[in-house]
């Protein structure tokens, strides 16, 4: 008999658009002492079941009941007062301010005392296996680092009942475990965790109680145990999917070099340690992985990669360059809605925004509208980006359709190399497995891609070549059948030199 | 029958001042003394000037008097197009392009400034008095060029000083001007700031100097600074542009406001300062009328 | 011309005292906008304190009263303003372009309907002078700094106030936080919408006693129509010059108010530079000064926007 | 002013157009309404003065549409506002917040004025566009300043341009209390310029002038750029995400440049469009804020070209309306500033509210 729940959502009804409801008639109920998991595909609704119940929307219909009593979250604050605290997908996080200064932010009174020095703060962050400079300022971090302070700034105030929206997507592997560790303490103390995410694994070791939603209802929740990986897949998505499609290589040797890194270097930054004498081969037909924690070099290979930046000392080579000198190569950079896409301008645009100036797009200067929409609309078709057409922007898609504009765009530009940068962040399992599935063919089709990631089970599956980066260097190798544990020993610096 | 429609235009606000009040209470009396129905526009800026006379004119209005000198381009501009409706010009105005609808009541302010140097000269004990003036327009730059030679034909060793405020608004600033040069030695102060003035009147009043009022009388205000203050016959001048259209005689010509027709006077008693200043100045003035002194 | 001890002195004072109601309101501007409100329509909240001032001394015929009625006008018109862009959304600067045009012709109207044009203020100089014994006997800085009303002495006490609070509250913390990232300030349990308004009702109080300060202390309680004259565009611009910190607007001000004594002190001792030019000075220095000072924060990082709970 | 989250409805043509969007989303209704709540506000407190509402509406009216010489000079007035707001849409479109529109157009008229009184007459009707041509090269190159020292030393575009404004403004006036004043003048003015340099005038008994048609072919051109040209696509994606232009290969600095450059030179035609078409000489004090009334004009138009023209004819209408208000009715002239201060209060207030109800 499991005890009572702590918290209910009742009924949970909203629309943000008349007509359309997120969430359908939803009802969840959350126990101390458990991990509670929650499933969906992208645009599900699971962000916007955790935010009505933090206070951010107000649901149509339906209520939340806090043991057993009516509450009403009106905002955030209301949310707080009843002990419950957030991690929110979208960081929560004051960019200028340092993480000390964030932490202390989100405190509520009774824990204010205990974050008064920096050292405090320091200790208590390592207690969370979750080491971080308290006095480092958030917009220097790297992203992992600042998922780092997103979860501090759940842990550190002793919620009851803590919500965890896709905590995971940027942690390495170790920082994985350590944070499952410290959501298994919490529930031990009898409070209630709830926890969004991808990454079925994650549930299927870690989580009691798991709920799957889908595009707004509820389509089973109840024990993880005895269920398998594949039977919340077809929760998720209705029907079978299968995971272990191969995604190998054609099996013909590696063809011509097409970029090639010579001892290249890069100053270090405060969040990164920038390059060392690094140097690097792609050939055409493979798929080469890049391993590492966030910060050791990783930004600075892709944005030399991109010609966006210049190499202190060292060569870059990629073969055919733009009439401006920038190498030709098709990007899909890091974050998809800053360096990805212009939001609020059309589909259409976005598609060809790397060829806008060139014919039959434009004439001397002036746009041909019938052009790009034709080639545009063909685009959007084969790529399967589900918008009504290619003149709305992307701002109103789903993660997984606006990162199916990014890759089309790139797969369009007539380079023989692709460069890609965390490419299935926040992606639902259907379409992450879309999108390496087409840099997989992208590359047994003849072309050279560069496939850099914090995922190391994606990067296992595609690579022919897997190589580790630490510190700035490029320091080992591996092929695409290595094992976790040497992978892993590399990343964090134990092993090679 | 229907009443014939003057109206009156002002560059700044006609409660507040004392150039424009006192001018809008002569325009009033006088549509009241000929049975005129009166309209205004007050704070006219160059950018609407000639559209306001463009309207007014075409509405029907039969006179327009600006009261202000800065308004003659706009009536240049505008009169050729209205034949049928008369310009009046208040304050200065050298020539009249021409036009026959276009006529002007001009001040000597050539005149104005002398005198007011003189008054000023004759009340100083320190033999040091300063001219605050607004922005440094040419009409100012002369009023101040002969309000020096005023001061140095009554004292010859006179010191003059001449600050301008920048603004003609900017009560604070003038204040503290007024109160620095009293702080440098001055002992008497010609305000010729409009709006602006306030500030150095209280200058005065607070550090014991003294002032030459402009325009109207304004020893009520502060009897503490004011000597005397230059009183302009508002009245008699729009009277008389009353009568003139009445009669249909305006044609164009300029009508000089100085101390021989009363076209502006000094107020009396003078105070703060022996009865004897009182009647040099007004010695000087009757001169003046009667071509005996000469102020160029 | 010449630059001895007493006309550096009267100058030093004459730009501190010109300085203090551009002071006010560039403190109370400050706070909206490290709280993400760029309040352009500090001009007017100018305005209105201009006139509350003087309406309050002429009701009362106490000096203090119409200083504190010239900051509650400036609070309840801040009040107003604040109702449209912490509430509603409205667009910052378009609002601040709006609500300076209603407050020239708003405070004129009122001028002319409920100032009496003959009234003849008290002696005010018990709010526009007190000396600072010994110390305003000091050569040079003596006169500028402890020769002044209480009404500076307070808005420098409220500089150094200020700058304490910023760094080292939990108020400043949260301040600093809806400025630089509203969302997370949102997330955090603090109502974004609450303090907005609180900020810029503070800048309400403290532009409406530089409002006041210009009326009664510096202009012997008299308001004429547009008497600020520009002095809240120009405390904006010394916001932003002072990179957003106290105690760099105190100086800023005062270094603006030096090329304005300049100006006609500079006219009084010969000095023959045109007045279009010195008027120019504190403009092309602060420009000169700022581009010297080269890459620098930009300030806080959310000024200007509107705070949507739930956007991207 | 964040971008709306819309959509197109199915079946639109091609060429959408985030004008015509923005006005079918009901824009055009938040114009009436705002319009139609400060007028009912203005009408009460004339009521409160002591005038009849209807009166004083008619009147206004009148004074705005109802004869030639009305909508002359509401276009009249429409005209620097037009152009002071072309010029902050075109930057910030790009990104770059430029509250710089007066001093550019400041600039404008100096560099109008200077071969229109300058250059020999015998130039003829060659004069008219190379003093329109040097206003337009002053004002690109003042705007131009701002641009490279935020390029240059990363300075915030938001104060220098505030500052140059004011520079600009003193400029000017040092010009024509000095250098520009013709000996003997009584005013602080330069001299007349010559008659080959003036705009010619449209409408026999109206003051409108040639100006009125460039503004709004300048509109329809930066129309043309902004969503018909390569430049206006670049130029837009650099202003909305930077760093996704950046990395397409996208030369910022070089959009930021030419974008100032074109924002400057139209700031700078509109002064030019003063001295030539409306003063015919260079007066002090002869914008009476038009930078500012451009910057809401350009916001409230929702960045758009069309929508800036349609903003600025009914600030054009509010000017000529309330000058109507003032000389038929001797109201005060404070009442004009109340009513244009509150139809821009209204506007923005509405619209910032269907920016919070659209995101609820
Ligand atoms: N601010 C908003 N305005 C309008 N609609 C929204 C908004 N946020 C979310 N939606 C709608 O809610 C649906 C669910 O969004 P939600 O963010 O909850 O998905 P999710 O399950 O968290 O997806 P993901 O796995 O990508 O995070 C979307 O399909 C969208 O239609
Ligand atoms: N402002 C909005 N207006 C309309 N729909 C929105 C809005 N914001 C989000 N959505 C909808 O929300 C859904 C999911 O939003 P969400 O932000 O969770 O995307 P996501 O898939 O998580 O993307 P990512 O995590 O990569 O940012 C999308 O399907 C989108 O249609
Ligand atoms: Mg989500
Ligand atoms: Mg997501």
């Amino acid at each position: 008999m499991p005890p009572d729940p702590y918290l209910t959502l009742t009924a949970i009804t909203k629309a943000f658009t008349p007509g359309h409801p997120v969430l359908d008639n939803v009802t969840v109920a959350f126990r101390r002492g458990e991990i509670h998991a929650i499933l969906g595909e992208n645009g599900a609704g699971k962000s916007t079941l955790l935010n009505i119940l933090f206070g951010m929307y107000q649901p149509d219909m339906g209520g939340i009941l806090l043991e057993g009593r009516e509450v009403i979250h009106r905002s955030p604050a209301d949310a707080i007062a009843n002990r419950i605290g957030m991690v929110h997908q979208h960081f929560k996080l004051v960019p200028t301010f340092t993480v000390a200064e964030n932490l202390r932010l989100a405190a509520p009174p009774a824990i204010r005392p205990s974050l008064a020095r920096n050292a405090d703060i320091a200790r208590l962050a390592d207690s969370f296996g979750l080491s971080i400079d308290p006095k480092a300022i958030v917009s220097t971090l790297p992203l992992s680092l600042q998922q780092r302070v997103e979860i501090l700034k759940a842990l550190i105030n002793k919620a009851e009942l803590v919500l965890f929206d896709e905590p995971t997507t940027i942690l390495n592997p170790a920082e994985i475990a350590a944070f499952y560790k410290v959501l298994r303490q919490i529930a031990a103390a009898g409070r209630a965790v709830v926890v969004v995410t991808h990454h079925l694994n994650e549930v299927v070791d870690h989580a009691q109680h798991a709920s799957v939603i889908r595009r707004g209802k509820l389509i089973s929740s109840g024990p993880v145990a005895g269920r398998a990986r594949e039977d919340f897949v077809r929760d998720m998505v209705g029907h079978e999917v299968d995971l272990s499609a191969a995604l190998d290589g054609t099996g013909e040797a590696p063809g011509a070099v097409r970029l090639s890194l010579q001892n290249v270097s890069v100053a270090a930054t405060p969040s990164s340690s920038g390059l060392r004498d690094t140097s690097l081969t792609l050939r055409a037909g493979e798929v080469v992985g890049i391993a590492g924690v966030e910060g050791n070099g990783q930004r600075e290979l892709f944005e030399l990669v991109a010609g966006a930046l210049t190499p202190d000392s060292g060569t870059v080579e990629a073969g055919r360059s733009h009439a401006d000198g920038r190498p030709r190569v098709g990007l899909v950079p890091e974050d998809r809605h800053q360096e990805g896409l212009v939001l609020d301008l059309p589909i259409a645009v976005n598609l060809l925004l790397n060829k806008i100036d060139e014919a039959p797009y434009a004439r001397a200067g002036r746009l041909n509208h019938a052009a790009i929409t034709a080639r545009a609309e063909e685009m959007r078709a084969a790529s399967d980006v589900r918008s009504r057409n290619v003149h709305v922007t992307p701002r109103i898609l789903s993660g997984g359709n606006q990162q199916k504009i990014v890759l089309a765009r790139a797969m369009n530009e007539d380079a023989d190399i692709i460069a890609v940068y965390q490419p299935t962040r926040g992606l639902d399992v259907a379409a992450s497995e879309e999108i390496l599935r087409r840099l997989r063919d992208a590359a047994n089709g003849g072309r050279a891609v560069l496939f850099i990631s914090s995922n190391l089970d994606e990067i296992m599956r595609i690579s022919d070549r897997i190589i580790i980066f630490y510190a700035g260097r490029a320091v080992g190798e591996v092929n695409g059948r290595a094992s976790r544990e040497e992978i892993g020993a590399l990343m964090t610096g134990g092993a090679a030199h | 029958a229907d009443q014939i429609e003057v109206a009156g235009l002002f560059s700044g606000n006609v409660t507040q001042g004392n150039w424009d009040p006192p001018g809008y209470a002569a325009f009033t009396a006088m549509a009241k003394k000929y049975n005129f129905k009166p309209s205004y526009v007050d704070n006219a800026t160059y950018e609407a000037a000639p559209s306001i006379l463009r309207q007014m004119a075409g509405r029907g209005v039969k006179m327009i008097i600006c009261h202000s000198s800065g308004f003659s381009a706009a009536i240049e501009e505008v009169a050729k197009e209205y034949p049928n409706t008369q310009f009046v010009l208040y304050s200065y105005a050298s020539d009249t392009a021409g036009l026959k609808n276009y006529s002007a009541w001009s001040v000597n302010w050539d005149q104005y400034g002398f005198v007011t140097g003189a008054a000023a000269a004759a009340s100083s004990k320190a033999k040091h008095i300063a001219i605050i003036a607004g922005e440094e327009i040419p009409s100012a730059k002369r009023a101040v060029e002969f309000t020096v030679k005023g001061a140095k034909s009554l004292v010859p060793d006179i010191k003059v000083d001449t600050v301008y405020v920048g603004s003609f608004t900017d009560i604070a600033k003038a204040k503290e001007i007024a109160t620095g040069v009293i702080a440098r030695g001055v002992d008497v102060l010609i305000p010729s700031a409009d709006l602006a003035d306030v500030g150095t009147q209280q200058a005065a009043e607070e550090n014991q100097a003294f002032t030459i009022g402009s325009y109207m009388d304004q020893s009520k205000d502060y009897p503490d600074a004011v000597v005397t203050s230059t009183v302009l016959n508002f009245n008699k001048a729009y009277d008389q542009m009353g009568q003139f259209f009445t009669e249909g005689k305006l044609n164009g010509s300029i009508y000089t406001m100085d101390l021989s027709n009363d076209g502006w006077t000094m107020a009396t008693p003078f105070r703060h300062v022996d009865a004897s200043v009182q009647a040099k100045i007004f010695d000087l003035m009757s001169k003046i009328g009667k071509n005996q002194v000469s102020v160029e | 011309m010449s630059f001895d001890p007493i006309t550096i002195s009267l100058l030093l004072a004459a730009a501190v005292r010109l300085s203090a109601p551009m002071l006010l309101a560039s403190l109370g501007e400050l706070i909206s906008e490290r709280a993400g409100v760029l309040n352009i329509g500090l001009e007017g909240l100018m305005l209105f304190g201009a006139f509350g001032s003087v309406l309050g001394l002429q009701e009362s015929n106490v000096p203090m009263i119409g200083l504190l009625s010239g900051a509650l006008w400036g609070l309840g018109a801040a009040a107003i303003l604040a109702l449209a862009v912490a509430l509603l959304r409205a667009d910052q600067i378009v609002i601040g372009i709006g609500f300076n045009i209603l407050a020239l012709g708003a405070t004129s109207l009122l001028r002319q309907e409920v100032l009496n044009p003959s009234y003849n203020a008290p002696s005010l100089r018990a709010i526009s002078i007190y000396r600072i014994p010994v110390l305003d006997h000091w050569p040079i800085i003596g006169r500028a700094f402890f020769m002044q009303s209480p009404v500076f002495y307070g808005a420098v006490l409220l500089a150094v106030v200020l700058g304490l609070m910023l760094k080292y509250t939990r108020l400043g913390l949260i301040i600093r936080a809806v400025g630089e990232g509203a969302g997370a300030a949102d997330a955090a349990g603090v109502s974004v919408t609450a303090l907005r308004f609180g900020a810029m009702a503070f800048t309400g109080l403290c532009a409406g006693l530089g409002g006041g300060y210009l009326t009664i202390v510096a202009s012997g309680g008299v308001f004429v129509d547009n008497m600020t004259g520009g002095r809240g565009y120009l405390a904006v611009a010394v916001v932003i010059f002072s990179r957003w910190r106290p105690l760099w607007i105190l100086a800023a001000s005062i270094l603006f108010g030096c090329a304005d004594a300049l100006q006609y002190q500079g006219q009084a001792i010969g000095l023959s530079i045109p007045p279009p030019l010195l008027l120019m000075s504190p403009f092309v220095l602060a420009l000169v000064a700022w581009v010297l000072m080269g890459k620098g924060k930009t300030g806080p990082g959310e000024i200007g926007l509107p705070f949507l709970r739930g956007q991207k | 002013m964040t971008a709306t989250i819309t959509e197109t409805k199915t079946g639109w043509p091609d060429r959408i157009n985030e004008a015509a969007r923005k006005l079918t989303q009901g824009y055009a209704l938040v114009v009436i309404i705002a319009f139609a709540a400060s007028l009912a506000v203005g009408l009460l407190i004339l009521a409160a003065l002591g005038v009849s509402p209807w009166q004083a509406l008619s009147v206004m009216i009148n004074g705005a549409f109802g004869s030639r010489m009305a909508i002359g000079d509401t276009l009249v007035f429409m005209t620097p506002r037009l152009m002071t707001a072309l010029a902050a849409l075109i930057a910030i479109r790009c990104g770059f917040y430029n509250l710089g529109a007066e001093g550019q157009l400041q600039l404008g008229a100096v560099g109008a004025v200077l071969p229109a009184t300058m250059l020999p007459h015998s130039l003829g009707l060659l004069l008219l566009p190379i003093s329109l041509i040097s206003g337009a090269i002053f004002g690109a190159l003042w705007g131009l300043i701002p641009a490279v020292l935020k390029l240059w030393r990363g300075a915030n575009e938001i104060i220098v341009t505030l500052m140059m404004n004011f520079i600009g403004i003193y400029f000017v006036k040092y010009l024509v209390e000095g250098p520009l004043q013709p000996a003997g003048s009584n005013f602080n003015m330069s001299a007349k310029i010559a008659n080959a340099a003036q705009l010619p005038l449209l409408l026999p008994g109206t003051r409108l002038h040639l100006g009125a048609v460039i503004a709004v072919v300048t509109a329809a051109l930066l129309w043309f750029l902004l969503y018909h040209s390569t430049f206006g696509i670049r130029l837009r994606a650099a202003g909305l995400s930077p760093r996704a232009a950046r990395l397409q290969g996208m030369p910022l600095s070089r959009l930021i440049l030419s974008s100032m450059l074109i924002s400057g030179a139209i700031a700078g035609v509109g002064g030019a469009i003063e001295v030539l078409g409306v003063q015919y000489r260079l007066i002090e004090g002869f914008s009476s804020d038009f930078g500012f009334d451009g910057l809401a004009v350009a916001l409230l138009g929702g960045l758009e070209p069309l929508g800036a023209v349609i903003v600025a004819l009914y600030f054009g209408a509010i000017n000529s309306g309330t000058i109507a208000l003032q000389s038929v009715l001797s109201i005060p002239s404070a009442m004009a500033m109340i009513m244009s201060g509150l139809p821009i209060l209204f506007l923005a207030t509405i619209q910032g509210f269907r920016l919070v109800k659209g995101r609820k």
